[in-house]
C-alpha cells in the first residue's frame, strides 16, 4: 500500500480521491501483508482503506460480508440476520438500491451494532457502513469491473497477542458450548502441551483482552487449563496421518520449541529423534518450573502422548557429545537445536568468580532443585534478580525451609518482568523485596558467602528495551549479610561443539538464524526456542518450534515457508463498537492457603470445574476482528 | 444493594437483579423470546433491548442479560428502545417468517408480521431448550454448534446428542415455537428422531416415562430403578 | 356555549351521554327506550364519540357489563325500560352495593301483563329499594342536564352511587322538542374525568364482591343506606353548580304557584307539564291551587318536601304505578310517612293515573283539584283514577 | 406435541409466584383449587379474573380475607361471561385513551359447571359471540356442589345427586352430559380445550395458548369433587386421571377449527375403572354400565373421526 486515496480507519475520514496527485498521507497502522502482494483496497473491522483507483468497493465490500457471515456465531437475532440481509441487498443480481435503499441499510447496520451481543457483531458492520457512506455512487450505480482477488486474515486481540496465534475465541465458544474435546484439539493444532501451558504460561493474552476495558480480562489461561484437565479424566490419542515419511529430523533439546516441533514433524509423518542432555525430557519447563506451578505429572502426560505419536527419545544425551557431522551420518536430514538457554549470566560484580560456597546459579539452582542433589538449605537467602527465574529461585527457596527469603531487584516495580501474582504470592510467602538495589561485591569468608555490599539506585532515562534505566547513587553503599546468593538476572545458550561446526552467534550470545525459516548458516541446521530468542516464554518457544517444523518440512520438500500475515503494528483492542458490555468479573479458583504452600511443592492454583469453565466463558466478547485485502 | 431509577420509579434491589427482572417487579411490560425465569439468561432474541445509564450516557442493553448496578438509570419506552426492538423483530421475522411465537412477538413490538402462506415451526436459536437440558435436566444433550475460522458451518444449528439425551422431552415443553416434537405411541417415543422405549407403570400400567430416564434418576439419585417404576399418580 | 335544536328527545339523551365521554356502553334494545342506544351507536360508529359499544345479548347482561367495565374505572353508561329493568334486577342492588357510579337513561314504561309498551312508573317503583339515585325529568331539557349532572352526582367520592334518570316512555322519548346543547368543552369544564378510588388493574390488586357472612352484612348495608341518605346535599351541590354554569336552577321540589294555596298537586315526570297547564287555567279563575314538582325520588327529599307542602290544605298526590293491596301508590305512601310523625299535617289524596300511556288531561287534573278541594276528611286508601265502569 | 408425560422434569420450569394463594376454604383434595392455582401460574400477574358465584368464590373471598393475589371481581351466578366483557372493554377503552398503562391485561371469566351450563350459559354464548378478548374457564366438578350436589347439565348419566337421587327407580340422573366445548367450537371461536388437573402442563400449557391469543377462548377443565363425587380426598388426582384415560373426559384442543388430541390415551381403559371408585355411581348396575362404555365408546370415535378428518377453518377458506 503506497499512497493512500481513501482511509476511514477508526473512523477518521482521510479522502484524497479529489485531489491532482494523492498525497503521500500517512497510511494508518495496518497488519503487513505477505511481500509481493500488491493491494488496492482494504476492508477490515476498523474502517476501509483504498490505495488504487482500480479498487471495486462494492465487490470488496460483498466479499468482506461473505467472509463476515462465517465468523457470525447465530446465536443473537441480530448479527447473522443482519448480514445476510446485506449480502441479499448488496448482491449484484439484487434489485437497484436507490437512496432510500442505501440509507435503509446504514440505519440496519447502526442497529445491528448497538444491539448485537457480542464484540463482533458490534463492530464488524462498521467498514461496510463507511463503504455506502463514502462510495455512494459505486453501489447506486454498479460498474462492471474486472474480477479482483482476495485474501483474507482473522485474529483477535488475545490470539494476536499470543505468541502462538491460538484461535483464543474459537477455543473458549467451544468451552462455553459444552465441548472441551474440539476445544481441546483446537488448542493443540498451535499449542501442543496445553495442559502445561494452561498452567505456566505468563498469559499475553489476557492483557491484551477487550475486557480489560470494562472489568477484568477472560481467565484465558485457566480455560485452557480447564480444557486440559477435562482430557486428563477421558483421555485422547495424538494422530499421525499416513503415509509415513522416509526422511529422519534429529532435534537436540527436548525443551518445549524440541518438543513443538518433534510433535509437528511427526504429525508430517517425518521420523523424529529427540536429544535430551537432561535425564527427562521438559527443558525450562521441567528444569525452570517449579512444581507447585506445574505439577510433573502433567508435564508427563502431555510429553508422553507426544511420545506415543513415533518420537523417539534418548535422554543424558549431552550437548557436547553431539555433532552435526555425526548425526548427518546417522541418516537425519535436518537438525533443529533447541537447546534453550540453561546457563546463568554472571551479575558482573566484584568477587563474584571465586567460586565461593554459597553462591549459585538461580537456573542451576532450580535444576538441581528439581531435577538432581539440592544444596543443604540455608538460614538466609538473598536473590538477586526482578524476573520469573527469580521468584521462582525465592519461592523454591521458602518450600525448602529457608527462613529469610529476600529478593534485590536494580530497578522499580513498574519495571519488574516478573507477573503479579508471582510476586503477589511470593510475598503472600514471606519473601521481601528491596527495590532500586545492586549488588556491587560479593563478600566472603574462607570461602563462604558471608554478605553482599550493595548500592542504592535510581531511575534515569529509559533504555533500549523501552524501561527506565537504574542510575547509582553514590556514596549510597550498604551491606546485607546472607549465607547464600542466588543470581537469577537471565540465561544464555551454551553449545560448546555445534558452535564450531559452523553456527554463528549474535552479539547477545544467542545463535544466528534467518528470521523467517529459522535456518542456521548450515544448510539443514535450524535453530529455534530460548538459544535463538534468548530467555522467553514457554508459549514463545513453542510458536518457533511449530515455525521451525513449518521450514524444516519446507526445507525437506525443496519449498519454501509462506510468510504469513503479521498484525505487530495493529491495536486490535481498539474498535468503533459502542454497545453497552455489562461488568461481570471472572470466576475465581482456589488458591491453595499461604501456610499449606510454604511447607510443600504441591500445585498452588485449583482449576475449573466444567461448569465453572462454562460460566467463565460466557464472559467472552467474541472479539474476532477480519481483515480482507482486495489485489488484482 | 443496588439503588436504581427505572421510568421514573426508584427502586432497591439486591446485586444480580437483571434489569429485566427489575422491570417486571413494577409490572413494566418487555417483550422476551428466549427468557425464562428459572433458566440461566442468554440474550438471544434482543426484543428485550432498552436503556441503560450508568457512566452519563444512555447505551442499548439487552434487559435480560444486564444486571442492575447502583446509581444505574433505565428507561424501557424510548424512541430508540422501540427502534430496536422493532429492528430486532423485523430481523428475526425476515429468517422465521412464519413462525407464529415470532410473528406474535414482532406485533407486540408494533411491527406486522408478513402475510403467512403456511405455519412453519422454525428453530429460532433461541436457546431454551439447551439451558432446560443443561440447568434443569442435566444432562447437556444440546448445545450450539460453533462457528468462527476454518470452522465454517453454513447455518447454526442446536446439536443433539443421541447418547446423552433421556428423552424427558422437557425442551420440547419449553421450546416456544413448537420446532422440537416428541410423539408417543404404545411403550415408544420418539423425540429429536430418537425412539425411547418407555416403562409402564408397577400399578397402573401407564407408560409413564423413558427407561434412560429413569436409568439417569436412579444413577443420580441412588435410588433403585426398581423403586422408580411407579408413576406419580400412583405414587 | 350552547346551541339550541330541535330534536327527538331519546336522541338528545344520547348525545348528553356522549357529552359525558363515557367509556364503555353496554345496552339492549327495548321499546321505548330502543333510540337511545340506536343513536349512541351511530355515534360511536361515527368515530365523534371514542367508546366500546357492547352489544350485549340480554339487559340482564347489560348491566353486568356495565359492572364489569367500571370495576375497571371506565365511565359507563346503559338505557333500558320497563321488563328490561325487571331483568336487570339481580343486578341493580349489586351495582349500587359496590359502589360502581353506572348511570342509566330509563324511558319508563308498565310492565307486563298484559303487555305494554306504554308508559308509566311501575318498572322503576318495583326497582325503587336496590340502592340506586333516581331523578325524574319533566321536559327533554331536563333530560339533557339530568344525564349530564347524574354522571357528576354519581362519581362524586362521597356518593360512589349509580343513578337512574327517568324519562317517560313516549311522553319524553319519541316527542321531539327544542333543546339547549352545552358545547363540549363546557360539558367537560362541569364533568372532571372520573377517578376511582379502586379498580380492577395488576398495578394494584384487590378483590371485590367478597362473601360477606352475617356478621358484616347489616354494616355493609348500613353503609350502603349512608351513601344513599348522604348523597342528598351532594346532589344539591352539584345542581347549584349546575345553575352557576348553564343558568337552569334545580331543586328536588319544584314548586310552581304555590303562594297561598290551598291545594297542591304532586307530580312526577312528564305529567309535570300538563299539571302545570291545569294549575294556570285554575289560577285564572281565582282557585288558590298550585304544584309541586319531584325531581328527586331517591334519596327522597323529605324536609324539602314538607317545607313546600307547608300552609297547604290538601296535598293532590299522582303516583303512576301501583302498590297493589298497599295503603297508598309508591309516592303516595312516601309523601304520608313524611308528614309523620308531625304536629300538623295536610290532607292526603292520591290518585293513580295514566297507567300504561292512558292519556291524561288538563281537564282530568282541574277534576282532580276541585274533588280535593271538596274534601274535608282523610280519605281511605288510594283510588286509580279514570277506571272504565267504575265512579 | 404430546405433554402428557413432561411430569419429571418440566415441573421445574414452571411459575414459582402463587397468584391463588394457600390458606382458601375450600375442601380437601379439592381439584377445583388445584386447577384455578395452576391456571393462575400460566397466567402471570397481567390477568384481571372474574368469578362467578360458586364454591370458588365462596372459600377464596370470606371478607375481609381473600386468597386472590391477582384483580379478581364477583358479581353474580349468571354473568361471569357479560361481567367479562364489561372488564375487557374497560380496559381496552381506557388503554387506548392512556389512562392505564399499555400492556395487555388478559381478562379470564372463570365459572363452575352450573354457572356455564346452566344459568350462565346465555352470558356465555353472547361473549363468545362478540369476540370479546375474554379467556372463559369452566371448572366442571359436574353437579351444583356449593348448595350441595344438586344436578346440573354436566352432571354425567348415573351420577346420584341430591335432586337427581339414586332411588328405587331411578338410577340417578337419566340424561346425558352436556356438550359446552362443543357448543364453543359451534360459535367458531379460535380456541376450545379441555383439560384436567391430573394433566397439569398439559392445563398449563393450553391456558397459556389461550392467553396470548387476541380473542374469544374456552377451556373446559374436569375437576374433581370428593364431597360431591363421594371419593377420598386423596383419590382427586388419580380419579381425574382415569377420566381422561377411560374416555370419559378426553383432553383435545380445537385451534381454527382443527382438533387435536393433546393426549392420547389409546388404548381406553373399561368405564368400569372410573365409575366404580366413586360414591356417586355405587348404584349403578352392570347394565347401567355397559349403556355408559356404549356411548363413551362412541363419543370418543366421533372425537377421533373429527381429529382425522376434519379440516380446519383456515384450510377450508383457504384456497
Amino acid at each position: 500500500m503506497e499512497t493512500l486515496r481513501f482511509s476511514s480507519w477508526d473512523g477518521t475520514i482521510v479522502d484524497h480521491r479529489q485531489a491532482a496527485s494523492p498525497a503521500a498521507a500517512a497510511l494508518p497502522a495496518l497488519p503487513q501483508v505477505p511481500e509481493g502482494a500488491p493491494v488496492h483496497a482494504l476492508m477490515g473491522f476498523n474502517g476501509l482503506v483504498v490505495t488504487d483507483p482500480a479498487a471495486d468497493i462494492p465487490a470488496l465490500t460483498r466479499r468482506y460480508l461473505t467472509e463476515a457471515r462465517k465468523l457470525s456465531c447465530g446465536e443473537c437475532a441480530v448479527c447473522m440476520i443482519g448480514i445476510d440481509q446485506l449480502i441479499e441487498r448488496l448482491a449484484p443480481e439484487a434489485s437497484p438500491l436507490g437512496a432510500r435503499g442505501l440509507s435503509e441499510l446504514k440505519t440496519l447496520i447502526d442497529q445491528v451494532a448497538v444491539t448485537s451481543k457480542c464484540g463482533y457483531g458490534q463492530s464488524v458492520l462498521f467498514p461496510v457502513r463507511d463503504a455506502l457512506s463514502y462510495f455512494t455512487d459505486e453501489f447506486l450505480h454498479p460498474a462492471a469491473r474486472p474480477a479482483h482477488s482476495y485474501l483474507s486474515e482473522v485474529t483477535a486481540p488475545c490470539t494476536a497477542a499470543c505468541p502462538a496465534h491460538l484461535d483464543i475465541p474459537g477455543y473458549i465458544e467451544l468451552i462455553r458450548n459444552d465441548k472441551c474435546p474440539a476445544s481441546l484439539e483446537l488448542i493443540r493444532e498451535r499449542c501442543i502441551l496445553p495442559g502445561v501451558i494452561g498452567r505456566a504460561c505468563t498469559a499475553p493474552c489476557e492483557a491484551a483482552c477487550v475486557r480489560n476495558a470494562f472489568d477484568e480480562p477472560l481467565a484465558i489461561r485457566l480455560l485452557k487449563r480447564a480444557a486440559a484437565d477435562y482430557e486428563l479424566g477421558h483421555g485422547t490419542a495424538l494422530s499421525v496421518p499416513a503415509p509415513e515419511r522416509r526422511e529422519k529430523v534429529a532435534i537436540i533439546g527436548a525443551g518445549p520449541a524440541g518438543l513443538s516441533a518433534a510433535a509437528r514433524l511427526r504429525a508430517r509423518g517425518y521420523r523424529v529423534t529427540l536429544f535430551e542432555a537432561m535425564a527427562c525430557p521438559g527443558g525450562m519447563a521441567v528444569a525452570g518450573i517449579p512444581p507447585y506451578r506445574l505439577p510433573r505429572d502433567i508435564l508427563t502426560h502431555e510429553i508422553d502422548l507426544i511420545r506415543r505419536m513415533g518420537v523417539e527419545l534418548i535422554v543424558n544425551a549431552p550437548v557436547e557429545t553431539l555433532s552435526m557431522k555425526e548425526l548427518a551420518s546417522q541418516g537425519f536430514q535436518a537438525l533443529f537445536i533447541a537447546v534453550g538457554a540453561h546457563q546463568g549470566i554472571r551479575i558482573g560484580m566484584e568477587g563474584e568468580d571465586t567460586g565461593a560456597a554459597g553462591y549459585l546459579d538461580g537456573v542451576a539452582l532450580l535444576r538441581e532443585l528439581h531435577l538432581g542433589t539440592p544444596p543443604p538449605p540455608s538460614r538466609k537467602a538473598l536473590i538477586v534478580g526482578g524476573g520469573n527465574v527469580a521468584m521462582d529461585c525465592a519461592r523454591s527457596c521458602v518450600r525448602r525451609g529457608v527462613k529469610e527469603v529476600e529478593i534485590i531487584y536494580r530497578r522499580s516495580r513498574a519495571e519488574m518482568p516478573a507477573r503479579d501474582e508471582e510476586l503477589r504470592e511470593a510475598q503472600e510467602e514471606g519473601v521481601t523485596i528491596r527495590f532500586l538495589t545492586a549488588p556491587v561485591k560479593l563478600l566472603t569468608a574462607d570461602g563462604r558467602v558471608t554478605g553482599v555490599e550493595c548500592r542504592a539506585m535510581k531511575l534515569g532515562a529509559p533504555d533500549e528495551s523501552g524501561r527506565r534505566r537504574p542510575v547509582p547513587v553514590t556514596g549510597s553503599e550498604f551491606t546485607l549479610a546472607t549465607d547464600t546468593l542466588i543470581a537469577a538476572i537471565g540465561q544464555r545458550p551454551l553449545l560448546p561443539r555445534l558452535l564450531d561446526e559452523g553456527l554463528s552467534l549474535t552479539a547477545s550470545g544467542t545463535v544466528a538464524v534467518d528470521p523467517v525459516t529459522l535456518m542456521t548458516g548450515v544448510p539443514g541446521v535450524f535453530a529455534g526456542g530460548d538459544c535463538v530468542s534468548g530467555p522467553a516464554i514457554l508459549i514463545e518457544a513453542m510458536a518457533m518450534g511449530d515455525r521451525a517444523a513449518e521450514s524444516i518440512d519446507c526445507y525437506l520438500r525443496g519449498a519454501r515457508p509462506g510468510m504469513p500475515v503479521s498484525f505487530a503494528p495493529v491495536t486490535l483492542a481498539a474498535s468503533r463498537g459502542r454497545a453497552f458490555v455489562a461488568p461481570e468479573p471472572a470466576a475465581r479458583v482456589p488458591l491453595l492457603d499461604a501456610g499449606r504452600r510454604k511447607a510443600s511443592f504441591s500445585e498452588v492454583e485449583g482449576g475449573y470445574s466444567a461448569p465453572e469453565a462454562m460460566k467463565e466463558a460466557r464472559r467472552c466478547l467474541r472479539c474476532y476482528r477480519l481483515y480482507v485485502w482486495q489485489t488484482p | 444493594m443496588a439503588t436504581i431509577v427505572i421510568d421514573g420509579h426508584t427502586d432497591e434491589l439486591p446485586e444480580g437483579t437483571t434489569v429485566l427482572e427489575a422491570a417486571r417487579r413494577h409490572h413494566i411490560a418487555i417483550p422476551t423470546l428466549c427468557h425464562h425465569p428459572d433458566l440461566t439468561p442468554f440474550g438471544a432474541c434482543r426484543l428485550c433491548m432498552v436503556e441503560v445509564k450508568t457512566d452519563g450516557r444512555w447505551q442499548l442493553a439487552a434487559s435480560c442479560t444486564t444486571p442492575v448496578t447502583d446509581g444505574m438509570k433505565i428507561r424501557t419506552d424510548s424512541a430508540a428502545v422501540k427502534k430496536s426492538r422493532q429492528y430486532a423483530a423485523r430481523l428475526l421475522l425476515s429468517r422465521y417468517p412464519t413462525t407464529e411465537a415470532v410473528r406474535a412477538a414482532a406485533r407486540t413490538v408494533g411491527v406486522a408480521p408478513p402475510p403467512r402462506e403456511t405455519e412453519g415451526h422454525d428453530c429460532i436459536l433461541c436457546g431454551l431448550c439447551v439451558r432446560t437440558c443443561r440447568e434443569i435436566v442435566g444432562v447437556n444433550a444440546l448445545t450450539f454448534q460453533d462457528r468462527g475460522p476454518g470452522r465454517a458451518l453454513d447455518e447454526p444449528v442446536i446439536e443433539f446428542r443421541p447418547t446423552s439425551c433421556i428423552g424427558c422431552g422437557s425442551c420440547a415443553y419449553v421450546c416456544p415455537t413448537g420446532y422440537i416434537r416428541m410423539e408417543e405411541g404404545g411403550d415408544k417415543r420418539l423425540i429429536w428422531d430418537k425412539v425411547f422405549t418407555m416403562v409402564p407403570c408397577t400399578v397402573c400400567g401407564r407408560y409413564f416415562a423413558p427407561a434412560d430416564q429413569l436409568r439417569y434418576i436412579s444413577r443420580i439419585t441412588g435410588v433403585p430403578f426398581s423403586e422408580l417404576t411407579t408413576c406419580t399418580s400412583c405414587r | 356555549m350552547s346551541t339550541r335544536e330541535g330534536m327527538e328527545i331519546a336522541f338528545a339523551a344520547a348525545e348528553a351521554a356522549a357529552l359525558c365521554r363515557p367509556e364503555v356502553i353496554a345496552a339492549y334494545p327495548i321499546t321505548p327506550n330502543t333510540h337511545i342506544p340506536e343513536h349512541l351507536s351511530d355515534i360511536v360508529a361515527d368515530g365523534r364519540l371514542d367508546a366500546e359499544f357492547i352489544c350485549v345479548e340480554s339487559e340482564h347482561s347489560a348491566l353486568s357489563a356495565c359492572c364489569g367495565a367500571s370495576a375497571t374505572g371506565a365511565r359507563v353508561f346503559t338505557a333500558t325500560s320497563s321488563q328490561g329493568l325487571l331483568f336487570m334486577g339481580e343486578v341493580m342492588p349489586i351495582v349500587s352495593a359496590m359502589r360502581l357510579p353506572v348511570v342509566m337513561a330509563l324511558g319508563n314504561r308498565a310492565v307486563s301483563a298484559p303487555i305494554n309498551i306504554w308508559n308509566d312508573h311501575s318498572d322503576i317503583m318495583s326497582q325503587r329499594d336496590t340502592g340506586w339515585i333516581s331523578l325524574f325529568a319533566a321536559n327533554g331539557q331536563e333530560v339533557i342536564d339530568m344525564i349530564i349532572q347524574a354522571f357528576k352526582i354519581a362519581e362524586h367520592p362521597h356518593v360512589m352511587l349509580p343513578v337512574n334518570v327517568n324519562l317517560d316512555g313516549f311522553q319524553l322519548t319519541h316527542v321531539v322538542e327544542p333543546m339547549l346543547f352545552p358545547d363540549q368543552d363546557e360539558v367537560d369544564r362541569f364533568l372532571p374525568p372520573y377517578t376511582p378510588f379502586a379498580t380492577l388493574h395488576p398495578d394494584k390488586v384487590v378483590s371485590m364482591g367478597t362473601l360477606g357472612m352475617p356478621d358484616i352484612f347489616n354494616e355493609a348495608m348500613q353503609a350502603k343506606d349512608a351513601a344513599v341518605i348522604g348523597s342528598l346535599p351532594v346532589i344539591e351541590a352539584v345542581w347549584q353548580e349546575w345553575e352557576r354554569h348553564f343558568g337552569r336552577a334545580y331543586e328536588p321540589v319544584y314548586a310552581y304557584r304555590t303562594e297561598d294555596a290551598e291545594v297542591l298537586l304532586v307530580t312526577m315526570g312528564s305529567l309535570s307539564e300538563t299539571a302545570e297547564a291545569a294549575i294556570d287555567a285554575l289560577r285564572d279563575r281565582r282557585v288558590p291551587a298550585g304544584l309541586l314538582k319531584l325531581r328527586l325520588w331517591r334519596p327522597f327529599p323529605r324536609e324539602a318536601f314538607t317545607a313546600a307542602a307547608k300552609g297547604a290544605r290538601v296535598l293532590a298526590v299522582m303516583d303512576r304505578a301501583v302498590s297493589f293491596g298497599g295503603v297508598a301508590g309508591p309516592v303516595g305512601a312516601e309523601v304520608r310517612a313524611c308528614f309523620y310523625p308531625g304536629p300538623a299535617h295536610p290532607l292526603i289524596v292520591n290518585k293513580i293515573i295514566g297507567l300504561g300511556g292512558r292519556d291524561v288531561t288538563v281537564e282530568n287534573f282541574i277534576a282532580i283539584v276541585e274533588e280535593a278541594r271538596a274534601t274535608t276528611v282523610q280519605p281511605e286508601g288510594y283510588q286509580l283514577y279514570g277506571v272504565r265502569g267504575l265512579s | 406435541m404430546k405433554v402428557v408425560n413432561f411430569e419429571l422434569y418440566a415441573p421445574k420450569l414452571v411459575d414459582k409466584g402463587e397468584y391463588f394463594c394457600a390458606g382458601h376454604r375450600a375442601c380437601q383434595g379439592c381439584g377445583e383449587a388445584l386447577a384455578i392455582r395452576l391456571m393462575c401460574k400460566a397466567l402471570g400477574p397481567d390477568t384481571v379474573i372474574v368469578n362467578a358465584t360458586g364454591c370458588m368464590e365462596v372459600v377464596s373471598s370470606l371478607y375481609p380475607t381473600t386468597a386472590w393475589n391477582l384483580p379478581w371481581i364477583h358479581v353474580a351466578f349468571p354473568n361471569a361471561a357479560s361481567v367479562g366483557s364489561g372488564v375487557e372493554a374497560g380496559l381496552k377503552a381506557l388503554r387506548r385513551k392512556g389512562k392505564i398503562p399499555d400492556r395487555d391485561v388478559k381478562t379470564v371469566a372463570i365459572g363452575g359447571d352450573g354457572a356455564t351450563v346452566d344459568i350462565g350459559f346465555q352470558a356465555l354464548s353472547g361473549a363468545m359471540e362478540r369476540g370479546h378478548n375474554l379467556l372463559y374457564v369452566c371448572f366442571d366438578n359436574e353437579a351444583y356442589m356449593n348448595t350441595g350436589i344438586q344436578r346440573s347439565g354436566a352432571t354425567p348419566f348415573g351420577a346420584s345427586t341430591t335432586t337427581a337421587p339414586a332411588g328405587k327407580v331411578s338410577p340417578g340422573k337419566q340424561v346425558w352430559k352436556k356438550n359446552v366445548p362443543e357448543i364453543m367450537v359451534a360459535h367458531r371461536v379460535p380456541y376450545v380445550a379441555t383439560a384436567s388437573h391430573s394433566h397439569p402442563l398439559d392445563l398449563i400449557t393450553k391456558v397459556k395458548k389461550a392467553r396470548a391469543l387476541q380473542g374469544p377462548a374456552y377451556i373446559h377443565c374436569l375437576s374433581v369433587c370428593p364431597t360431591g363425587w363421594r371419593i377420598p380426598p386423596h383419590a382427586c388426582i388419580k380419579v381425574a386421571r382415569l377420566a381422561v384415560e377411560t374416555g370419559i373426559f378426553p383432553l383435545y384442543e380445537v385451534e381454527e377449527g382443527k382438533y387435536r388430541l393433546t393426549v392420547d390415551s389409546a388404548p381406553l381403559r373399561p368405564v368400569e375403572d372410573y365409575l366404580s371408585i366413586q360414591g356417586r355411581f355405587r348404584h349403578l348396575t352392570p347394565a347401567h354400565t355397559a349403556a355408559i362404555q356404549h356411548r363413551v365408546t362412541q363419543e370418543y370415535h366421533t372425537l377421533l373421526e373429527k381429529i382425522h378428518h376434519l379440516r380446519a377453518w383456515a384450510e377450508v377458506t383457504e384456497p
